[in-house]
């Protein structure tokens, strides 16, 4: 028995690898499995190398990562590829096309020897049940349904869905090419049972989608009516969605001709009263850098979700990084807050980015949303969300006297001020980039813009002891602390497992809130901490050097920073522990090396 | 549809739509001469201040929606498009005004005019065309002519200037016109016309800089060379004909309406207005949104 | 006697107010003094109010702020405008244009009862002499020259020259009314002797001009050949400098239709082999933060420089603020590198604008000067400079075998790759800003991204031991550390001066280089100090923030920081100073609140 | 001034031109044709591949610099304009080629396009026009139909389309022309005479995105409705008939050079030489530069 399942799956473009993993991962989530898929592709946009990479299991799923329990190669040359994408071990189950005439104890892998190998002719079984090569795919998640116990009626259930209206034969042919499947498996048996165990919360079906898709559902969930953007991978899906459904609701998606002015859009939406957002990644987050600023010193809420991809410039476009966390707190010229907010997974996107909206329209500014290529784009299986848990805040409105003599910057106690806009009698006022009074007039002076640089960053004040946006986990008092944020967060929470497997004694803090930095929590956290690491995927390892500027963080903390693509897996995560605390035993006064990657 | 209902012109006074803020333009400049002739456009055209949304860039010109009562927004250089068709979208009951200068207008922000008007959103766009970049004092303009000195071309401009009357045809405007503040009741005519107008309505003024503009530009010099369109018999329905005098400007300068489309396409708006229509009975309510994503069984 | 005198003149905007400071700052140069003068105005073009701020002394002037020694009202409206800018206290001398009509005893100055005070007839005596109002400046001037014994040969010639075009009359009625200045103070004697004392090194004449044409200036002379820029205040004379004078060099001025355009065709210049810079302020170094990470991930050398304004968004463009260090530092998306300079004072643009053309050349990047609006725009007068003392660097090309099989971002020991340009035979290459390998064919591999982004960091390694890029004025082991940058250095060595005589050990730091942060340089500057404080100008203390990144800056240095517009003085960073060592003295394990403005 | 000077055709072949990199387009892309043309002008040219600097943007067809063997620069999303008048301007010796798509030249880039165009800087800008975001996936182009659905358009498109070749004619460009790969030699030809041509020149190229694109964009749905103007004896120094043709963009699809300026101006390269000969007599030595801030006497 199973309880946590990595398979990986390579093959060219055409060989439906990934409608292969697609139809897994939904039988599973149907059969209340957690899961994630994530997919990869060469550089090509079509005819290149295809992968993906499922994992799932009885109990919640943390991380794609991991070494494969399974591999599947439809050919080697692509599979080879992916390299360390698709890492196998001796303890792999590998298995394998036959017609690409290797034999299954001279597989194509440098240094491993997996023990347990299948040779299967997946083409001639395609072509003998279903009459066509194209059903490789079928006799795929048929043999992996066989041999570790998921999705059977599920698949053949989607069999009869997609070729219904191809006829009968078509559905017949499919059948039973997945039968070919089952059935080969169930004539090679493992030696060991590997089919999946029971969900451990039981077998309630779960919500099934990604990052970007959950994130724009949420910002609907949220309110949104006003989406301006531009497309850019891995952002794109985002704009798609909303595409599809924003106009239901009264709202438009307006596709500008650059970000400067998808922003733009979304800033005088904002202006006009509406919830708005925008999506982007690295280079668009580049180009609406003075457009943020704009969005700061008028105090105009709006979302903008940036879906990280490696960099710098046009970089890594399809592969996931961590290194636009500097640009999201400090891009813009001047002195100018925005809060950061990260999720830490498909589920998460939708909390956080309900809360990006409210934290939006309650401080009347700016939200930068860190999202990454991962987690936008992989699949997930994500339990039911009760929605009318949630709180939607609208932007505070002047009314009665306060539209009397109208002073949209009205420096008061909170610094928020209530907020007009167009349409509504009395509120009149002049919106500007430009330094102003309380009544918006344009003002050079050094009294009135120390006032205002003071109102605009003391309003975020509440937001440093949001609790709520952090989550700690493990004992309050452990020696060792880990700090991980976004989608690697999960890297560490599996870690943080394995560390306390092996005695070690402790914990980790995910921050939600990035920005501004929340002093409080990260000093309580610290209190008790003597060594410990951040562990993110960028070169510069951008929380731990932000935490710093605010934060003593303990000398004995260090960086465990990666540059992107490459994701980090727990068990770096766990190496780098165990030297720090043998470095820690011996001298603890000793400074190790920084890890910076 | 008519993007303003007619009101009573009665209701307000040119007076209504100026602010208490005083302009700090420099004497004599003819930015003045434009909120004038705005002011009495929207006594005359009657929605009230608080319906309207003054959208700028960054210049001189820019700084004229802080001079009206009307909802101001005076923004980045080069982005009051963008940010107009924001406003209009988001709420289409407003009307929505844009100033520029020729900088913001045709250099920084010359990327977004032909986007807006291909989309024929229904706004009005007034740029102060003097030929200079007069708030950061006086540096080369892209309508500024050829061989002009400045102090960004102090050997002369090796360019040949922009066209914004051509151009803005070129991307199929429906509407395109040409005042001077010397001829005051008709810039505000002018103006009104193009509120009025179903669809992107642009304006182009001869607003002269009296600090770093040539002699020529000025109001005096204009005045031997203005020609009303409207005096000189043009059909502004004749689109070639728009497009001929288009062709001399920086040349000629003529005032009123180049070119009026008489069957005016679509507005973007009520494309959006039709869609909304449609398919607002597909909605499931928000917070149901998510069940969009249960799964169901696949291939 | 005086060796040191700061005059405010404030008027109309014809009233002449800022040429007779000119006229007095020159003749001084030309005597050999040292001279600051600051220029301010409302915010209309033509015809607001204007002021100037003349500071002359005997010795180096570090700064021009203080309170007035002599204040010059044409009209008291106009001065009052200015408020903060033009401090009077009950020392300053005041003299002012009897036609105001306001007594020497009730001068409209709140709180201050100024004890010399001069009413004079200046329109009166400029229509007598010079036949016109117009001439009230060379009164004043006159009045200027009489009382505090500086430039009267000098000015005399000056009004020859200036007016001989207009014939014998003229020339003779301002010499007149310049006379009657002369005369006028002359039969008005201060009790105390205020005339300036002879300057300390000799009276060898100086050089008279302000940041802007010296950076321009210092452009040339590292061998730039390309600027391509869009006006914006307060960076635009650098363009217009450069536009007079590049093209007899063969260089090219190329004002673009945006600041990303003119950013772009820098780095194309620069990938075509040329020196190549950019001058910009807050808002055009918002719209310029793409195509700087193109730059930095296709290694190409040029000079950006950020002469800073008040932000954010366009806040206050015509007034100094240190608030851009974030964006300079970190704007880009994604993990890059480059490296940020600031000047002191206008003498000091020459040799960083030089560093700047050396380090962009010499590690094929991008380096961010950063300037700002007091400097840019102020006049001093500098001490003549031996340019053949200076080093001037070029790109290392790949000659010979390098050729042969050229790798341009071949992954050398130094980081450095020789780097050829089009038209350069077998160095022809695909220059990217998505990633690459070393010769340069786009890669998505996480193992060659690691390294480019190793190898692009640690180029930069020998930087951090520039310690020729700092200052440090004081005693070695003294326990009481001041760090300031950019224009706001000057005043914090004047408040060394001044703590130093209360008898306080302190020394100060001066960073020109601020990004990557120095490391050795600040925990060797660091390694005595108990207490201190970061002086800056902008609300969020952003070199103190951003040395905190790297260095464990000690707990009782704390930030002295204030939004712009309004200058910090020294008088401030010395009552901070006091309140540090009183609290430290009384609780040295106390930590004082935060300082920031 | 000729751009480049024709050297004897011998010297080079189409294969010289093209890089070891394996484009990695989809099978069938339009964009193989384009560089196939592309290396056969340059062999025809004979210009050494390192005197060739070639500039894209980013998207699919914004790939081809590196499938040749100049130098090649795969910049940024739309700045390849400005990056390339820097190449020229700061080297004029080069020969100076770039390369972009719809969405890369005409919604990002499209605000730099008037001013390369009035300053008439000498490169040759080859746009490939699929009416469609290629690199990523499918999203509306500006330069898609009206209507059209597409990723980004579900409901269909509201907007009219760009016209490339009515704006560049508006922005007064001196060679226009339009190829397709369907017909090779056309193609080849039409690039080899826009570098020759002394001054800026636009190739629009109908290269069909057979992923994302629709039936009739395929070569095969061109084949049926390609007109050839040499054939047609259109007269391409007709620049009114250029634009008559230039507004059938979207119905038509002619291939062949619209315009060619009979007697082109001056480019901005002549400009500068010129300058650079009067001016650089007044130079002082770089290190002397300083002496430019010696006070003289004022009043
Ligand atoms: C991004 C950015 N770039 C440059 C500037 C500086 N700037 C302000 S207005 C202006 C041009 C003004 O010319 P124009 O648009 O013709 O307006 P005018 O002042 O002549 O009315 C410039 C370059 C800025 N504020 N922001
Ligand atoms: C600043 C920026 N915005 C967006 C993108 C994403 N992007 C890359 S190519 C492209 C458009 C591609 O379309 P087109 O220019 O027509 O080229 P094609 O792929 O069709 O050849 C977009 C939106 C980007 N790389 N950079
Ligand atoms: S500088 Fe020119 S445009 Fe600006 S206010 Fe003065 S006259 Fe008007
Ligand atoms: S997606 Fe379209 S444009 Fe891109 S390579 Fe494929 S066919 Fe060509
Ligand atoms: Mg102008
Ligand atoms: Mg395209």
């Amino acid at each position: 028995m199973s309880n946590d399942l990595i398979i990986g799956i390579a093959g060219a473009g055409g060989d439906g690898v990934v409608s292969a993993g697609e139809s897994l991962i939904t039988a599973a989530a149907l059969e209340g499995y957690h899961g994630i898929m994530t997919k990869s592709f060469g550089s090509q946009i079509r005819g290149g190398e295809a992968s993906c990479r499922l994992r799932l299991a009885t109990q919640p799923v943390l991380n794609p990562n991991g070494p494969l329990d399974v591999a599947v190669a439809l050919n080697w040359e692509d599979f080879r590829r992916f390299g360390g994408e698709l890492p196998v071990e001796s303890r792999t189950i590998v298995i394998y096309e036959s017609n690409t005439g290797v034999s299954p104890d001279r597989l194509p892998l440098e240094g491993v020897k997996p023990s347990v190998v299948f040779s299967v002719p997946i083409t001639q079984m395609a072509e003998k049940f279903a009459g066509t090569a194209k059903a490789k795919n079928i006799v795929v998640a048929g043999l992996l349904a066989g041999w570790f116990g998921i999705g059977r009626e599920s698949m053949l259930t989607g069999i009869r869905k997609k070729f219904a209206k191809k006829g009968a034969e078509v559905v017949n042919g499919n059948v039973c090419a997945f039968q070919a499947g089952l059935d080969f498996a169930e004539a090679h048996p493992l030696k060991e049972d590997r089919k999946l165990g029971a969900p451990e919360a039981g077998r309630q079906a779960k919500l099934l989608t990604d990052g970007n898709d959950m994130c724009a559902a949420a910002a609907i969930f949220a309110g949104c009516n006003f989406f301006g953007g531009y497309p850019i991978t891995p952002s794109t899906e985002i704009m798609q969605f909303l595409d599809r459904e924003i106009w239901k609701y009264g709202g438009t998606v307006f596709q500008a001709e650059d970000e400067i002015a998808g922003l733009g859009a979304v800033v005088g939406a904002s202006f006009a009263g509406k919830k708005a957002m925008t999506a982007t990644s690295g280079p668009g987050m580049s180009l609406k850098t003075e457009m943020l600023g704009l969005a700061s010193i008028a105090e105009l809420p709006l979302v903008c979700v940036n879906v990280q991809r490696g960099g710098p410039s046009t970089g890594l476009p399809t592969k996931a990084e961590q290194s636009d966390l500097f640009q999201a707190a400090f891009s813009a010229h001047g002195d100018c807050l925005r809060p950061v907010l990260a999720p830490v997974s498909v589920a998460d996107t939708f909390p956080i980015t309900v809360e990006a909206f409210n934290i939006a329209e309650h401080y009347q500014t700016p939200v930068i949303l860190l999202s990454d290529q991962e987690i936008s784009q992989r699949k997930e299986t994500v339990d039911p969300i009760d929605t009318s848990k949630f709180q939607i805040v609208e932007r505070r409105r002047p009314a009665g006297a306060e539209l009397a003599n109208y002073a949209r910057f009205k420096l008061t106690d909170s610094g928020i001020s209530p907020i007009s806009h167009p349409g509504m009698e009395g509120g009149n006022y002049l919106a500007a980039g430009i330094e102003h009074d309380e009544k918006g007039r344009p003002t050079a002076s050094g009294e009135m813009h120390a006032k205002m640089n003071d109102k605009r960053f003391n309003k975020f004040n509440p937001l440093k002891n949001r609790r709520d946006l952090f989550v700690t986990i493990g004992d309050q008092d452990a020696p060792i602390g880990l700090v991980s944020w976004g989608s690697v967060a999960g890297v560490a929470m599996e870690a943080l497992r394995l560390a306390k497997d092996q005695g070690m004694h402790v914990k980790l803090l995910i921050p939600k809130l990035l920005f501004p930095v929340a002093e409080p929590v990260f000093e309580d956290f610290f209190a008790s901490v003597k060594c410990g690491l951040f562990v993110e995927q960028s070169h510069q390892a951008q929380l731990y050097r932000l935490v710093r500027m605010y934060v003593d963080v303990p000398r004995q903390v260090k960086p465990l920073a990666k540059s992107g693509s490459n994701p980090i897996q727990p068990g770096d995560v766990l190496e780098c522990l165990r030297k720090l605390v043998v470095t820690m035993q011996c001298n603890p006064n000793h400074q190790p090396e920084a890890m910076v990657g | 549809m008519n993007s303003v209902e007619t009101l009573p012109v009665e209701r307000f006074q040119a007076g209504d739509f100026k602010s208490d803020l005083k302009p700090i333009w420099c004497p004599g400049c003819g930015d003045f001469g434009v909120v004038t002739a705005l002011t009495r456009a929207l006594a005359a055209i009657g929605r009230p201040p608080h319906e309207i949304a003054f959208v700028s860039g960054i210049g001189c010109s820019s700084r004229i929606p802080g001079y009206t009562t009307a909802y101001g927004f005076n923004t980045v250089h080069g982005r009051s498009l963008p940010i107009a068709q924001g406003i209009k979208l988001a709420n289409p009951e407003l009307l929505v005004l844009v100033a520029s200068g020729d900088g913001d207008g045709f250099s920084i922000g010359g990327g977004h005019v032909p986007h807006v008007i291909r989309r024929n959103i229904d706004i009005t766009y007034i740029v102060m065309d003097n030929q200079i970049y007069g708030l950061t004092k006086g540096q080369l303009s892209p309508t500024s002519p050829r061989g002009r000195k400045t102090a960004t071309s102090n050997f002369g401009s090796l360019e040949d200037p922009v066209n914004p009357l051509l151009y803005v045809l070129g991307y199929g405007a429906s509407f395109v016109a040409q005042g001077s503040p010397l001829d005051m009741a008709g810039l505000a005519k002018l103006i009104e016309e193009g509120i009025r107008f179903p669809g992107f309505a642009f304006i182009n003024v001869q607003s002269p800089c009296v600090t770093y503009g040539e002699e020529d530009q000025q109001l005096k010099g204009q005045r031997t060379r203005l020609q009303n369109l409207g005096a000189m018999g043009h059909d502004p329905s004749d689109r070639a004909k728009a497009i001929e005098l288009a062709r001399e400007y920086g040349t000629k300068l003529y005032t009123g309406v180049l070119y009026r489309n008489p069957t005016p396409g679509p507005t973007y708006g009520d494309g959006v207005a039709q869609r909304h229509q449609t398919l607002q009975k597909q909605a499931v309510p928000r917070h149901d949104i998510l069940k969009r994503f249960i799964p169901s069984p696949t291939a």
